[in-house]
């Protein structure tokens, strides 16, 4: 079921929740929406579940227009933050209950709902826990018995509001790449809510990045990855470093520190280099490319690569800034704390001074630095 | 274009259940507790303006209003203190017995208020064990206003306890696990940081155990006396004046006690109303 | 032996982390004795006075017997109509806003504050067959003061509260959450309600209408105005208290109160454990 | 004031006493140049005899039990022995009758208690469980009873007081419960209640709208008085309070006894009241029952014949 | 402050919360209790505040005893996982209060204290928000509020549970640095409690593992990850693949796949290799050192290294496979969805079967792989 959002705009009393904004969801596509906490993201799923109305704009289903549909009509499921199991029933009577509540038409027989119930809690793996009652249930159990309620009905779309955020790192990992597998084989349209960048970029077919209300940037994780389109999007998706330069000599200059223009684009203006903490090699001296020197506050060896965090010296920036480096690039050359460096952008994304446009992407031919990422 | 429209959300929510609802409430209150309450008052008035005041004025009755006054006044600090106490033994602390100790808390909802005075009646009347030697040492509890107080503490007393202890449950001790670590006293952490945050739950235990200890008749009647001028309640007197073929001054004093429950309920709903907006400013700036 | 004491005497002594374990408990402890457990010897001492054959002999006379079975009707069907009428208060009280919610709020407690007398005789002055209420129902046919039907008019109207305070505060606490899954499910609001809001507020809901019920059983000076008091057919348990009382017959009135004392001790015991049971389903803990 | 005095009373005594205690107080001042002060409780009779023995502090009772004193004696030697020997007429200074309050015109034709037995005939009383005042009306019934169909036929006399139990209405627990009932909320066709009460009630209520109704034979209410001796020599007012009912038979008090319409012992006031007082054959509890005792033994305790009449 | 915890137990009711366990804690040090839910950790740490009391065991404080110590007198900060903040406060007044509480001998006076509190606020960068109440606050502000309110009495030990529980990933990352650089500053001693490795290994000098109750292992970040000494501290840590082997001419079997006895030690009996997922290497081929058939199930080339996910082909695994290639090596081989890959390891530990021994670690010498770890 493809879903179709325009111009679907919210307030909360003076408070302009949602800025109107619009939508598509194809058929089948699994979409995460991605924010900082306040933009808006659970307000839309909301007002896509029917849980909450909008002020304006209108919501389809498919071909069908569901803008006053009440939610109990929409055949959504949703899996709620907290899960908001039933408490006072068994996991099998949670995972029972939308089709017990059915219209006595349409509703299975008993038999067929306690098979029914067992085929789902087999496919969430907790077959065996079917007489406990919520209470006694770990969050990743949970979870999966919220899953498994919310798709009792068949619905065409899920809806999941934060449905990791309370769980542990393994577990979350576990169960994230099994809500995808699902996803997969059912073939349901979902939307999920998440303010974990990796988890929106890993579990995705498109990610809508939310601030403010209303929509930044919607793509494919890689794309999204390789082309933000602000730096609101830069700023949120991973480390970045940033380099805020003055246009001199066509050198970005910042003190005593300076880069280079790429061969590639020229950048013509004053404005903020972005690079990636793992687009950076650390040299012990100036290279042609750059001259950017800082200090070694931390190194973490642990993990498959090793950060190391570096303060700029005799240079501003406003953030410390983090190198990621191979194993490899480290044994080559073993930085310690209280060093001095020298960092060298192999590739950069170039924010011109007082635009809002998309930056431009930009990269130097170092040759010190082995093949480079595409 | 659709716009502004709003889906309900919760259950009940669609107008037609809500005003179905809303409207049955106000009948049944009205019903059920207003019209008593305007008949009271119409009672009161029936002999006109001028006998409601005279029968308020009556030296006896003035009495029974200064005594239920006082009553009140000794009575509710003795709850305060002790619903505190409960409520923090009990949410503060594990110990064995604890839920048998908030199940004694409730013995006065469970005994008739007759019963509750006769109680004290056959403990502390010149019969009883303690009595014989209260009247050998000629101390008079009952049938004076000491008694008058202790059966008044004693129907009254779950009230204050009784809405602290779910809220304190909730709130739980890390509040002030957190100040004792800071290195507060315990009257510190208890002024600091314990009443700020039950005081409102503690205005209205107090105002409900105001509110009845005003009001209490049988377990007072047991062990008034009934001395007129001396150990007669409001409530007594109420009770006095009716037997008495005085219904119109009975109702006067029954008016007045529901005019002091009434102002003390719209004192709470005040402080409630002040609760919320303090509330607000607090979660909104 | 020796090796329990070897572990009690290695076992380091920690303080409580709060302070005021001592004051609160000792004095919550002492409170108690003084004013709720030290009157109940009276009526120990009395009982024990007589055999238990003559105590046997004076809880099951034929027309105390009577005044039970009465009593508990009655008090049934107030409680039980308090439920349905206190949780319908509650819900409009918290669900919805509509002009003169607070006073509605406030009148809630107006029973509370009233004296029980009072309540008794406005209510008969309303239900009898000329008064406001009377006239009506007298069209229908139905009578109610001087009826069993007065005694449950008196009771529900003096135990309303207690439903609507407990039901109240855990409907506020309700996550909107479990109804919002419920109706995402396709379930109409009838079957949100009663399947997953219901079963969230019984314990509330069981515990108020408990109250309510053993406040009823205890009821006396609202009842006896309305009830008409005919031997075995409004007669109530309090009177056949009342009545042993004017025979100058301590053991028996004691005995008679024991019974219903012991009675809603023993339900409010019940109910408080089979609510921690509820709870520990419903939180884990 | 040099001394002060609690007299506990009844409920309904309130004015009586209000206006006999500033009569006494002058005549006390006038008497020993001391000034009394007068306390007063009133309360259901047999409620004041139980705060007593379980020491209300009270110097005299003035009751309308004979039993509620007796009881002062009997439990805690509070009241002398002899009580009933200290005063004249039994210590009763004043008495009263049972009589019926009916609706005007007396519809229903009620003039003794035979009526009362009748079909269709709702009566209102209050409980005589509960209420001294339902004790005599009981009594005055098996009073009549045992006049009407002898001493010894207990059957028909049982027959008669079932059905003349079966005709109640409401049972009040007090005389003033059932004064509402009768006249407030309308309910039943005949009030019993003492002669004295049945014309307050009228004068109160409205002369025309009801009619009194004494019946031929009925009982002889006494109204005793007794000081609390032990209470009194405590508070060191046995004097006074002695003096405070001996004088409720002086000419003056009882002028004022008989004007709130009690039947009183001088000659003189009798003389001047004798047309507001019909005579009626007046039977005592010992003639009906042998005595208060045997009465509450044998008529009142639980089980005993008023349980068996009720019985269902 | 250094911190001495002997044979230190609890049992809650019936339930063994901690085993006795020792636990030796150097002045200024900063100690990360690490485990799952459950494992004991605000045990551990509430009975080092003195919050809980010890069932049995000692524990000093510098050279005093202070098991039988009220907390009020042991001065210790604690910073809560929901924080705590006393609500009807204001944000000054949260902070001052440990100062304004104090005897009147030392207590300083009005201004010294609003002096205090200022600076301590400007420490914990929130001096604007002096007089806002704590309900106005996002997490991260209240989380440096209450660090500030616990350090205003200067304790001279930390203790915090989950500090950073409750937050988005950019603002624990944040905060994590900033309360590192005030540790190194001020120099307390600290105890945190978390369940994110990540977390754990990159802010604790030392880490604690723990599990049901007892400690699994106490080392240095670095060292722990080296060297785990057991297959749960492994397991935990980290993303890890499990080769489960039968011992058979030198080779460890499993159905079709194999992999060859290291050069080094060379294990001889049945047991697990446990290969952690940037220690593999993809080949589309066997090679000498293994022989891995794996499908490969999906594929993120987002961030700083590629990860692969892989499925047993032919032969069997408890869980999926995974490997974290750099971008450079898999432009080497961009490996496909579907695609059948060989993967060998170039380091591993292994596990003999039945024995509950610390792991030994196996390399082998791959001439097809870059320079090796360590
Ligand atoms: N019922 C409501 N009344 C008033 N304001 C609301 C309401 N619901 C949400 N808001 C406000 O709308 C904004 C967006 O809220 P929303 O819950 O959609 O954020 P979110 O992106 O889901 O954040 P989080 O990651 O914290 O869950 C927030 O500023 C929130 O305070
Ligand atoms: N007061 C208590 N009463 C009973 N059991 C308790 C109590 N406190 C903790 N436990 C139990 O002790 C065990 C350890 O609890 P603890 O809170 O220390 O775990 P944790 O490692 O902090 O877990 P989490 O990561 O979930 O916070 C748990 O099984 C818990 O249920
Ligand atoms: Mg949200
Ligand atoms: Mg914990
Ligand atoms: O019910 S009462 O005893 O208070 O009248």
């Amino acid at each position: 079921m493809s879903i179709r959002l325009e111009n679907i705009s919210k307030t909360f009393g003076q408070f302009q929740a949602l800025s109107p904004l619009s939508l598509n969801i194809d058929e089948g596509e699994m979409i995460g929406l991605l924010g900082p906490s306040g933009s808006g993201k659970t307000t839309l799923l909301r007002i896509i579940a029917g849980l909450e109305g909008a002020d304006s704009g209108r919501i389809q289903f498919g071909e069908r227009d569901v803008t006053n549909l009440h939610v109990r009509d929409r055949h959504v499921g949703f899996v709620f933050q907290n899960y908001a199991l039933f408490r006072h029933m068994t996991v099998a009577d949670n995972v029972a209950f939308g089709l017990e509540v059915m219209d006595a038409k349409q509703r299975p027989n008993k038999s067929e709902i306690q098979q029914r119930v067992k085929h789902l809690l087999e496919m969430v793996q907790l077959g065996h826990l079917a007489n406990r009652y919520p209470s006694q249930l770990s969050g990743g159990q949970k979870q999966r018995i919220a899953l498994a309620r919310a798709l009792a009905t068949k619905p065409d779309v899920l809806l999941l509001d934060e449905p990791f955020g309370a769980l542990d790192a393994k577990v979350r990992k576990e169960l994230r790449r099994w809500l995808r597998s699902l996803h997969d084989e059912i073939g349901f349209t979902s939307v999920f809510v998440t303010h974990d960048q990796e988890e929106a970029l890993e579990l995705s077919d498109r990610v809508v990045v939310m601030s403010n209300g209303h929509i930044e940037q919607v793509d494919e994780p890689a794309q999204l990855y390789a082309q933000p389109n602000s730096r609101f999007v830069f700023d949120f998706l991973g480390n970045v470093n940033v380099f805020d330069g003055k246009l001199e000599q066509s050198r970005l200059n910042n003190e005593q520190a300076w880069i280079s223009a790429p061969s590639s684009d020229v950048p013509l203006t004053n404005g903020q280099l972005y690079i990636r903490s793992h687009e950076l090699a650390l040299h012990t001296d100036a290279t042609a490319v750059a001259n950017l020197p800082l200090r070694v506050v931390a190194v973490n060896p642990i993990g498959p690569e090793v950060r190391v965090e570096l303060e700029p010296h005799e240079w501003q920036s406003e953030q410390i800034w983090e190198a990621d480096l191979s194993h490899a690039d480290y044994a080559r050359n073993p930085v310690k704390r209280g060093e001095i460096v020298f960092a060298e952008p192999k590739n950069a994304y170039f924010f011109r001074e007082g635009s809002q446009q998309a930056p431009e992407q930009v990269a130097w031919d170092n040759a010190s630095t082995p093949a480079k990422v595409k | 274009m659709a716009s502004g429209q709003r889906h309900q959300q919760r259950v009940g929510d669609s107008p037609a259940v809500k005003y179905t609802l809303i409207g049955l409430t106000l009948v049944m209150t009205a019903v059920l507790l207003v019209v008593p309450l305007i008949s009271i008052f119409q009672q009161a008035f029936v002999d006109g303006l001028a006998v409601y005041w005279d029968s308020l004025g009556d030296p006896d009755t003035l009495h029974a209003i200064g005594l239920t006054l006082f009553v009140a006044l000794l009575t509710v600090p003795i709850n305060l203190v002790f619903g505190v106490l409960l409520a923090w033994s009990v949410t503060r602390f594990e110990f064995p017995g604890r839920k048998l100790l908030m199940t004694l808390m409730d013995i006065p909802f469970a005994v008739s208020p007759v019963v509750a005075g006769l109680l004290y009646l056959l403990l502390y009347g010149n019969n009883g064990w303690i009595g014989a030697w209260l009247f050998e040492h000629d101390l008079q509890l009952m049938f004076a206003w000491p008694g008058i107080v202790m059966v008044t503490v004693f129907v009254t007393c779950p009230f204050v306890a009784r809405e602290l202890i779910p809220l304190m449950q909730q709130q739980g001790r890390e509040d002030e696990e957190a100040a004792v670590i800071l290195g507060a006293s315990g009257w510190q952490l208890f002024c600091r940081v314990t009443l700020p945050n039950i005081k409102w739950a503690l205005l209205y235990g107090v105002i409900l155990t105001n509110a009845r200890a005003v009001g209490e008749f049988g377990a007072v009647s047991v062990v008034s006396g009934n001395i007129r001028g001396e150990t007669n309640t409001l409530p007594l007197h109420i009770q006095l004046l009716y037997e008495d073929y005085q219904a119109t001054a009975a109702f006067a004093s029954a008016s007045l006690l529901a005019v002091i429950a009434l102002i003390t309920l719209i004192f709470k709903a005040f402080i409630e109303w002040r609760q919320e907006r303090a509330h607000k400013a607090e979660s909104t700036h | 032996m020796s090796t329990t004491l070897s572990v009690a005497s290695a076992k380091p002594r920690h303080k409580r982390v709060l302070p005021g374990f001592g004051l609160s408990l000792g004095s919550s402890l002492f409170f108690i004795s003084l004013i709720l457990l030290l009157p109940m010897t009276g009526l120990v001492m009395q009982t024990s006075n007589m055999g238990w054959s003559e105590y046997w002999y004076v809880i099951t006379d034929e027309r105390v017997v009577a005044s039970y079975k009465v009593t508990i009707w009655a008090a049934v069907i107030a409680s039980v109509f308090n439920g349905l009428f206190g949780l319908l208060l509650a819900w409009v009280l918290v669900r919805y806003e509509f002009p003169g919610k607070r006073i509605l709020d406030a009148l809630v407690d107006l029973p509370f504050a009233l004296p029980t007398a009072v309540a008794g005789i406005t209510l008969a002055t309303l239900y009898a067959e000329n008064g406001w209420y009377g006239q009506l129902l007298a069209e229908l046919g139905i009578k109610v003061a001087y009826t069993p039907l007065g005694i449950v008019v008196a009771m529900s109207f003096t135990s309303i509260p207690f439903v609507v305070r407990t039901v109240q505060p855990v409907l506020e606490e309700l996550a909107p959450e479990e109804e919002e899954a419920g109706i995402t499910l396709g379930a109409s609001d009838w079957s949100v309600f009663r399947r997953i809001i219901l079963p969230s507020l019984w314990p509330a809901l069981v515990t108020g209408v408990a109250l309510s019920f053993t406040r009823s059983l205890g009821e006396f000076g609202a009842v006896i105005f309305v009830a008409g008091n005919m031997p075995y057919i409004s007669e109530i348990t309090s009177l056949m208290i009342f009545v042993r009382l004017q025979e100058f017959d301590f053991p028996a009135a004691s005995a008679i109160a024991s019974v219903v004392l012991i009675a809603s001790l023993i339900l409010l015991f019940a109910i408080n454990i089979w609510q921690a049971r509820y709870l520990k389903r419903l939180h884990g803990r | 004031a040099d001394q002060t005095i609690l007299n506990t009373s009844y409920d309904i005594a309130r004015e009586l006493f209000a206006s006999y205690n500033p009569v006494f107080q002058k005549h006390w001042e006038e008497k020993t140049g001391q000034t009394v002060e007068i306390k007063q409780s009133h309360a259901g009779s047999s409620k004041q005899a139980r705060s007593i023995l379980q020491g209300l502090p009270a110097d005299v009772v003035t009751f309308n039990q004979v039993t509620d004193v007796q009881i002062l004696a009997d439990r805690g030697k509070l009241v002398a022995e002899d009580w009933k020997q200290k005063l004249p007429n039994n210590s009763s200074p004043y008495y009263s009758t049972t009589a019926f309050l009916v609706r005007k015109g007396n519809p229903k034709n009620i003039h003794d208690w035979g009526d009362l037995a009748k079909e269709d005939v709702g009566l209102v009383f209050p409980n005589p469980k509960t209420s001294g005042n339902g004790r005599y009306t009981f009594l005055a019934a098996l009073g009549y009873a045992q006049d009407q169909f002898g001493k010894d036929n207990t059957e028909a006399q049982n027959g008669f007081l079932k059905t003349f139990l079966a005709n109640v209405a409401v049972f009040d627990t007090g005389g003033r419960g059932a004064t509402t009932t009768f006249v407030e909320r309308g309910i039943g066709d005949v009030l019993i209640t003492f002669e004295s009460e049945v014309n307050n009630i009228r004068q109160q209520y409205g002369v025309d709208d009801y009619e009194v109704v004494v019946p031929k034979t009925s009982i002889l209410a006494e109204f005793p008085v007794a000081v609390v001796e032990r209470n009194a020599k405590k508070n060191g007012t046995l004097d006074v309070s002695t003096e405070y009912l001996s004088y409720l038979y002086s000419e003056e008090s009882q002028r004022l006894l008989a004007s709130f319409n009690y039947r009183v012992h001088n000659d003189v006031v009798k003389a001047e009241v004798a047309d507001r007082f019909p005579e009626v054959k007046l039977l005592t509890v010992e003639e009906i029952a042998g005595g208060w005792p045997q009465a509450m033994q044998n008529i009142f305790a639980n089980g005993k014949q008023l349980d068996q009449l009720q019985r269902r």
